[in-house]
C-alpha cells in the first residue's frame, strides 16, 4: 500500500480526505486504484494529471515505480508556455 | 544524481559559440511562417465576429461563393463534431452555435488574391442574435452573469453547486490551518489585487501554408512551437490520418507560449483540400490580438501573517482567473505556484477557473504564475516593511529549501531559491545608493518546468561530421545548445555538428517547445542519442581491432582500448571510424525516444530600482538585476537572453500592457500602438546572475530557464514603487493613471 | 482605385476635387486607415512629386514649410530649429524614426486627430496653413483647420500646401511637451504647446498656450496665457497657468487615459513646458 | 488597374506590377521575392518592415509600392557583400542579439541607418533611434550592446 496525497479540488470525491492509501506498484496502478475507488474522480484522472514521486514530477510515465514509503502526490497536469 | 554532474568540467558546454542559424537570420534568408510560398497558391482569410457574444442564426455564403476568384469557403459545418477530446479547440477554430468573443472566427475563404478574399468576406452574410456578454472575471462569477455555456457546471465542486455557471472549476491546495496561523501572528496583511490580461506579443503573426489533396494527404508549413501538436489537431479536425499530414515548422518569430496551440492551421488545411490548391493564411496584427491567446486576467485575495521575528505563521490566497471563452484559465497552476517559494506550516490556496467573452487563453511564459506572484510578493514585501525587516532577509527566513513540504504537495529536492536570494543580496546593485524619489524592490518567483515526449536522431556522416535532428522548434537559440551538447558528448568540435528541426514525418512524436523544456528534454535526448552512437562506434572499433566491445571506451572523441586484455591499439577518432563505417556495418547513428522527466523546479529573484514622477504617475525603471538558477547554462548568452527577455516582458506587463475592453465587449486596443509593449528607450540594461545548482534529473544538470524570468517582475516593480512612494499598488498594469490615482488617494 | 502623382499644386487640387480623392503626404495615417478599412479612397493623390512642396523656405518674414517635408527633414533645418524649437519638439514626437522619415506636419494637421503632436506646437508658434484649392489660395491659422476628430475646415479640392511660421520676436521661447505611458511610439494622452516672449527684464510680454488631447480639438485657453503675461513666470504664475489649463481641458475617458488623469497632467505639462520655453527665451 | 513600377532595390534595377493600394512591403515580399523584410503589424508600430528609401529610414508597410517609382530602396538583403557580413551583422551574432530573429532585419536596417549618420552614438541615442523597432525576445540589452560595439569597432577601423 502507498499513501497518495491528492489536491484539494479532488477531495470532494474522497469525502474530504487529503490522503488516501491505495494498493499500487506504479503510477498507472495509482491512477487505476483511485479511479476504481472514486469513479467520480475518473474524468479528472483521465483528463490528464501530473504525479510527483518523492518530489520529482512525472507527466506521462505509467510504469514509474512507487514504494510503500514513497511520497506520491496527484496534481493537475502541469502546463507551460 | 549522476556522480559527475557537480564536479564535471565541460569543454564546450558553457561556451558561447555563434548560433548555427545566425547568418540566415542576419541576412534575411531565414524563412519564417509568412515566407513560404507555393506555385498556384491561394490566399486564405477569416471572417470574425464583431460581437462579444452572439448566437449565429444563419451564415449565407452564396454571394461570396459566386464572386469570381473565390475557390473555397468553410464554416463550422466543415469541422463536424466528434468525440475526440478536441471539442473546445474545434469550437475555437470556428464558431458553431455561438460566437463567444470579439474576433471569434465564423467563416473562411480561399481566393486568388488578398483583394478578392477580402471582398468575399464582405459578401458573407452572418445573422447574429446579439446576447449579453461578460468580460470581467468577478462579474462573470456572479449568479446573474450571462452564461456562456449552458451545460457548464463547476468541476471538483460539491453536487449542490451543479447549476449552469461560468465557473468551470475549483482547485485547492495547501496543508495546515491558515486561520490558526493568523491567530499566532503579530502582523497580518490582507489585500485584494487585480491583474489585467496581457498578450505574448510575438512579433511574427501566425502564418501557414497548407497543400492538401482530395484524398486527405499533404503538407503544412507553419510557425509553431510544436508541429506535432499542429499535426494532431489539424488532422483531427479534418478527419485525416495523422501520418498523411506532414507538418514542417518554419523558423518561428517568437511564441512565449502563444504558439502552443492552433488557430489558422486546420482552416488552411480544410480550405486547401476543398479548393484543390495550396492555401496560405497570414494573420493580421489585429487578428492576433483579437483572436489568439492572451493570458488570464485575475482578481486575487492574499492574506499572510507573521510573528514579529519574521516567521510566517499562516498564508491564504484565493485566485479568480478568467481564461476567455473556454475552461483552462490555469487558476490551478496559479494556486499551486502561489506560495511555492516558502516553507509554510499553514497554507491554503484556492483557484477558480472562470470563462468570459474573451479569446481563449494561451499559455504565456510560466502561465498563471506572474499574477499570483505579484499579489503574494506584494504582501510579503508589505509585511517585511511593517516589521522593519530587510525584504531579502525576510524571504530567506521563510524560504523553501531541500526537504520543505511545498504548498502544492510534493517535498522539494535540491532547489536554488536560497542561493538565488543570497546572490542578489551580495550583488553591488543591492547596496547602491538611491536618490530621493527613487525606490528599490525585490521579489522572488517560482516555476515548475517539465520534460515531456522527445525524439532525437543523430547521424554521423562518412566525413565524421554530425547531422542532428530534433523535433522541438528552436525559439531562442536551442539549436546552438543542442550542437554544444552533442559536440561535448562526442568529443568533436562544435562546428562539426549541424542541428535541424525535422518535420513530423522524419522523427517520432515530440511535445511542444514549452514549459522551459527544450534544452532540458531535447538536450537529454541529444546526449542519449550521442551516447547510443558512441556505443555503435565503440563496437565498430572493437570489430576493427578484433577485441570485445566492452574492452573499448570513448574518451575525448576517440575509441580507445581499455582493460588488461584489450591490446595496444592506437585510438580511433570519430572521423576514422566514420570513414570506414560503410565497410564495418553501415551507417552510424544514435537515436533517442524518451519521455523526459525530472525537469526540476526553478526559482529566480529580481531587483529593480525605479523613479516615480509624482505629478504624472510615470514610473521609470532605472536599474534591473535578475538572479536565477539555470542548473547548468549550456550557452550562457542565450540563458542571459532568456532572463533579460522574460524580465522585460514582465516589466511591460507591470507598467503598461493590458487588454482593454469597451462596454460593447470589443477589444479597444488590438495593435502595437495601444497595446504597449516596452520599447528600447523605456529600459535600462538588464543585469543577470546565472547560478548553477545542478539538476539531478539531467546528465549535465540542466534546468529549464525560459519561463521563470517573467514571474517576479510585476511584484518587483510594485515593491520598488512602494519603496519610492510609500504607496502600495494593487492593480496591474501600474499605468500612470493608476499610479497617479493611488498617489493622490494616499 | 487610382494612384496619381501630380507635379503641380494645381493638378493636385484638380484631382482632389474628384470624388473619393485623398491626399497622400507621408502616408503614415492614410495607409493605416486604408488597412483597417476606415478609408477607402478612390484616388490617392501623392503630393511628394510636387517639387514646390518638398522644401523649407526662409525669408525675412519667416519660414514656409512645404506639405511634403518629412519630420526628419524638419529636424535637420537648423535655422528653423533655432527659431522655433517648440515646433521641432512636437514634430519629432510623431512616431518612430521610421515614421519621421515620412510623416509631415501638414499631414498631421489635416488628419485632425485631437492628439496630433505637431498641432499644439504649431498653433503656439503662430503657424498658418496655406490652403490651395480650385478657387485659389487662402491663409488659415492652423487652429482653424481641424474642427473635430478626423474633421477639417478644408473644402473639397483644397489641400494644405504649406505651413508658414513668422520669425520669432527677440527673447521668444517655445516648447511642446506631451505625456505618454511609454517614452516613444505612443499617442499623446495630454499635451501642451507654449510660445512666449520676455522683455529684457524677464517679464512675459506675450504668450500662447495650446492644449492637445484634452478635447475634440486643440484648446487655446486665454486664461492660461493671461496667467503668464505680466509675470516673471514665478511659482505662483506657473501654478495659475497649470490651474487654468486643467480647468480649460474637457477630456474624455478612453483606452489611453482617464478624464481625471488628463485634466491633472495637462496642468503639470503646462508648467513644465513653460519652464522650458522660458529657459529657451533666456537663451539657456 | 495594375501599375508598372521601375525602381532600384539594393543597387539593382527592379520592376514589378502592383495594385495602386499595394504597399512597398508587399511588393518587396510578394513581387520581388525579398522576404527578408518582415511584416509584424502593418501599421508602422513595430519596425520589422524597415527599409531605407532614398536615404530615409521608413516602414515599408506605410509606403505605397507605386511611390518607389524612380527611387532607391535598401533592404536587409543588400547589407552583406557575398560571403562577407557587415560589421553590424557580425556583431549581432557575436552578442547573441537575436533570439527568434524575426525583428532582426528591421533592427539591422535601422541601426545601419543610425551608424551612417552618427558613428559615435550614446546608449540613449541608440535606444531612442531604435524605439520604433519592437523586439519581444531580448529585452533589447544585447541589441544595444551589439550596436554600440559595432560603432566602436567601425571607429577604430576608421582611425587605423
Amino acid at each position: 500500500m502507498v499513501k497518495v496525497r491528492i489536491w484539494g479540488g479532488l477531495r470532494v470525491h474522497t469525502g474530504g480526505e487529503a490522503e488516501v492509501e491505495v494498493d499500487a506498484q506504479d503510477l498507472r496502478g495509482v491512477v487505476a486504484a483511485l479511479g476504481a475507488r472514486y469513479p467520480e474522480m475518473k474524468p479528472a484522472l483521465e483528463g490528464g494529471v501530473s504525479m510527483s514521486i518523492d518530489g520529482r514530477l512525472y507527466t506521462n510515465r505509467w510504469f514509474e515505480k512507487v514504494r510503500p514509503d514513497s511520497e506520491v502526490v496527484v496534481l493537475p497536469r502541469i502546463v507551460g508556455g | 544524481m549522476p556522480k559527475d554532474i557537480a564536479t564535471r568540467t565541460f569543454k564546450q558546454v558553457g561556451t558561447r559559440p555563434l548560433r548555427p542559424d545566425g547568418i540566415e537570420k542576419v541576412t534575411g534568408r531565414a524563412r519564417f511562417g509568412a515566407d513560404f510560398s507555393l506555385p498556384g497558391m491561394l490566399v486564405g482569410k477569416i471572417l470574425r465576429s464583431p460581437h462579444a457574444h452572439a448566437r449565429i442564426l444563419r451564415i449565407d455564403t452564396s454571394a461570396a461563393a459566386a464572386l469570381p476568384g473565390v475557390k473555397a469557403i468553410v464554416t463550422a459545418k466543415d469541422f463536424p463534431e466528434a468525440d475526440d477530446g478536441l471539442h473546445d479547440i474545434r469550437m475555437n477554430v470556428m464558431a458553431r452555435e455561438k460566437a463567444l468573443y470579439d474576433g471569434h472566427a465564423v467563416a473562411a475563404v480561399a481566393a486568388v488574391s488578398a483583394a478578392v478574399a477580402r471582398e468575399a468576406l464582405r459578401l458573407i452574410r452572418v445573422d447574429y442574435e446579439v446576447l449579453p456578454h461578460v468580460t470581467d472575471v468577478d462579474e462573470a462569477m456572479k449568479p446573474t452573469a450571462p452564461i456562456l455555456h449552458p451545460h457548464m457546471v463547476t468541476a471538483h465542486e460539491s453536487p449542490e453547486a451543479k447549476r449552469p455557471t461560468n465557473v468551470a472549476g475549483k482547485y485547492e491546495f495547501g496543508h495546515g490551518d491558515p486561520e490558526a496561523g493568523f491567530r499566532k501572528a503579530d502582523h497580518v496583511v490582507a489585500r485584494t489585487f487585480k491583474v489585467e490580461a496581457a498578450h505574448q506579443g510575438y512579433i511574427e503573426p501566425h502564418a501557414c501554408v497548407a497543400n492538401i489533396t482530395s484524398d486527405g494527404q499533404g503538407d503544412l508549413w507553419c510557425c509553431t512551437q510544436g508541429h506535432f501538436m499542429v499535426r494532431a489537431i489539424s488532422a483531427g479536425l479534418n478527419g485525416m490520418d495523422l501520418s498523411k499530414l506532414r507538418v514542417t515548422a518554419s523558423e518561428i518569430g517568437g511564441g512565449f507560449g502563444g504558439k502552443t496551440t492552433v488557430y489558422i492551421e486546420p482552416v488552411a488545411v480544410a480550405l486547401s483540400r476543398k479548393a484543390g490548391k495550396p492555401v496560405k493564411i497570414v494573420m493580421t496584427r489585429d487578428e492576433v490580438f483579437r483572436a489568439t491567446g492572451p493570458t488570464h486576467s485575475a482578481s486575487i485575495d492574499v492574506k499572510i501573517g507573521a510573528t514579529k521575528d519574521g516567521r510566517i505563521t499562516g498564508a491564504f490566497a484565493e485566485l479568480r482567473y478568467q481564461g476567455g471563452a473556454f475552461p483552462g484559465s490555469l487558476a490551478d497552476m496559479g494556486a499551486m505556484a502561489a506560495f511555492a517559494c516558502y516553507d509554510l506550516e499553514n497554507v491554503r490556496s484556492i483557484g477558480w477557473d472562470v470563462v468570459t467573452n474573451r479569446p481563449k487563453l494561451a499559455a504565456y511564459r510560466a502561465p498563471s504564475a506572474p499574477a499570483v506572484c505579484f499579489a503574494v510578493e506584494s504582501v510579503i514585501d508589505e509585511l517585511a516593511r511593517k516589521m522593519g525587516m530587510d525584504p531579502i532577509d525576510f524571504r530567506l527566513k521563510n524560504a523553501a529549501r531541500e526537504g520543505t513540504l511545498s504548498s502544492y504537495g510534493p517535498t522539494y529536492q535540491a532547489i536554488g531559491l536560497e542561493a538565488t536570494l543570497r546572490a542578489l543580496k551580495a550583488h553591488p546593485h543591492y547596496k547602491a545608493p538611491l536618490k530621493p524619489g527613487q525606490g528599490r524592490g525585490v521579489a522572488c518567483g517560482f516555476w515548475f518546468n517539465f520534460g515531456g515526449q522527445t525524439c532525437t536522431s543523430l547521424n554521423i556522416g562518412l566525413d565524421g561530421t554530425v547531422a542532428l535532428s530534433v523535433g522541438t522548434p528552436d525559439i531562442g537559440g536551442s539549436r546552438a545548445s543542442m550542437c554544444l551538447m552533442a559536440a561535448e558528448e562526442l568529443g568533436i568540435p562544435y562546428d562539426k555538428v549541424r542541428c535541424i528541426v525535422a518535420d513530423t514525418a522524419s522523427l517520432g512524436y515530440n511535445d511542444v517547445t514549452d514549459g522551459s523544456r527544450v534544452t532540458f528534454s531535447s538536450g537529454l535526448a541529444t546526449i542519449t542519442a550521442a551516447r547510443n552512437a558512441i556505443k555503435v562506434m565503440c563496437a565498430r572499433a572493437a570489430a576493427i581491432w578484433g577485441i570485445p566491445e566492452d574492452a573499448v571506451e570513448w574518451v575525448d572523441g576517440h575509441a580507445r582500448p581499455t582493460g588488461p586484455n584489450a591490446g595496444n591499439f592506437p585510438p580511433l577518432s570519430l572521423a576514422d571510424i566514420a570513414a570506414q563505417s560503410h565497410q564495418t556495418g553501415g551507417p552510424i547513428a544514435g537515436h533517442c525516444e524518451v519521455t523526459a522527466e525530472g525537469a526540476g523546479v526553478s526559482f529566480g529573484a529580481h531587483l529593480a530600482d525605479v523613479e516615480v514622477d509624482r505629478e504624472t504617475g510615470a514610473v521609470k525603471v532605472l536599474r534591473y538585476t535578475v538572479a536565477q538558477d539555470a542548473g547548468k547554462a549550456v550557452h550562457p548568452a542565450y540563458v542571459e537572453g532568456q532572463y533579460q527577455g522574460g524580465a522585460v516582458q514582465g516589466i511591460g506587463w507591470a507598467l503598461n500592457e493590458e487588454y482593454v475592453y469597451g462596454k460593447d465587449g470589443r477589444l479597444q486596443n488590438p495593435g502595437f500602438l495601444d497595446y504597449r509593449i516596452p520599447v528600447c528607450s523605456d529600459l535600462p540594461m538588464i543585469d543577470t546572475l546565472i547560478l548553477e545548482i545542478p539538476n539531478p534529473g539531467h546528465p549535465y544538470g540542466v534546468r529549464g530557464v525560459g519561463e521563470t524570468p517573467i514571474v517576479p517582475p510585476m511584484a518587483t516593480i510594485a515593491n520598488a514603487i512602494a519603496s519610492a512612494t510609500g504607496v502600495r499598488m494593487t492593480h496591474v498594469p501600474m499605468s500612470p493613471p493608476r499610479v497617479l490615482k493611488a498617489l493622490s488617494e494616499a | 482605385m487610382r494612384y496619381e502623382a501630380p507635379s503641380t499644386v494645381a493638378a493636385a487640387a484638380a484631382l482632389l476635387a474628384e470624388p473619393g480623392a485623398r491626399a497622400l503626404a507621408g502616408g503614415s495615417d492614410l495607409l493605416v486607415q486604408m488597412k483597417s478599412g476606415l478609408a477607402e479612397p478612390e484616388i490617392i493623390v501623392d503630393l511628394k512629386r510636387i517639387a514646390a512642396l518638398n522644401g523649407i523656405r526662409e525669408t525675412a518674414e519667416g519660414f514656409t514649410i512645404g506639405a511634403a517635408v518629412s519630420g526628419a527633414a524638419l529636424r535637420e533645418a537648423k535655422a528653423l530649429r533655432a527659431a522655433w524649437p517648440g515646433l521641432i519638439d512636437g514634430s519629432k514626437l510623431i512616431g518612430s524614426t521610421q515614421i519621421q522619415g515620412r510623416a509631415t506636419i501638414a499631414g498631421n494637421l489635416c488628419n485632425a486627430s485631437p492628439a496630433a503632436d505637431s498641432v499644439p506646437a504649431m498653433a503656439a508658434c503662430g503657424a498658418v496653413a496655406i490652403v490651395t484649392g480650385p478657387k485659389g489660395s487662402r491663409t488659415v491659422p492652423v487652429e482653424d483647420i481641424p474642427t473635430g476628430p478626423g474633421k477639417t475646415s478644408l473644402q473639397k479640392g483644397e489641400l494644405v500646401e504649406a505651413i508658414r511660421l513668422p520669425k520669432p520676436a527677440p527673447r521668444t521661447g517655445s516648447a511642446y511637451l506631451r505625456f505618454t505611458p511609454r517614452t516613444e511610439m505612443d499617442i499623446a494622452v495630454a499635451s501642451v504647446g507654449i510660445a512666449l516672449t520676455l522683455d529684457e527684464g524677464g517679464t512675459v510680454t506675450a504668450a500662447k498656450v495650446v492644449l492637445g488631447a484634452v478635447g475634440p480639438k486643440i484648446i487655446i485657453p486665454e486664461a492660461a496665457a493671461r496667467a503668464l503675461i505680466g509675470t516673471k513666470a514665478d511659482a505662483a504664475a506657473l501654478d495659475a497657468l497649470a490651474a487654468a489649463c486643467s480647468a480649460a481641458a474637457t477630456p474624455i475617458d478612453d483606452k489611453r487615459g482617464t478624464r481625471e488623469f488628463r485634466q491633472k497632467v495637462v496642468g503639470v505639462l503646462a508648467r513644465r513646458a513653460a519652464e522650458k520655453a522660458i529657459e529657451r527665451a533666456k537663451g539657456k | 488597374m495594375a501599375l508598372h513600377v521601375k525602381t532600384t532595390v539594393n543597387g539593382d534595377s527592379a520592376e514589378f506590377l502592383c495594385e495602386p493600394d499595394e504597399t512597398l512591403l508587399d511588393a518587396l515580399r510578394d513581387r520581388l521575392g525579398l522576404t527578408g523584410t518582415k511584416e509584424g503589424c502593418g501599421t508602422g508600430d513595430c519596425g520589422a518592415c524597415s527599409v531605407v528609401l532614398d536615404g530615409r529610414l521608413v516602414c515599408s508597410c506605410l509606403v505605397l509600392a507605386a511611390e518607389a517609382e524612380g527611387r532607391s530602396v535598401h533592404t536587409v538583403e543588400g547589407m552583406a557583400k557575398g560571403e562577407e557580413l557587415t560589421t553590424l551583422q557580425r556583431k549581432f551574432l557575436e552578442h547573441a542579439a537575436l533570439q527568434c530573429g524575426v525583428c532582426t532585419p528591421g533592427f539591422l536596417v535601422a541601426a545601419e541607418a543610425l551608424l551612417n549618420r552618427n558613428p559615435d552614438p550614446t546608449e540613449e541615442q541608440v535606444r531612442y533611434w531604435l524605439a520604433g523597432n519592437l523586439c519581444r525576445c531580448t529585452g533589447y540589452d544585447k541589441i544595444v550592446r551589439a550596436v554600440l560595439d559595432t560603432a566602436r569597432e567601425m571607429r577604430e577601423h576608421a582611425h587605423a
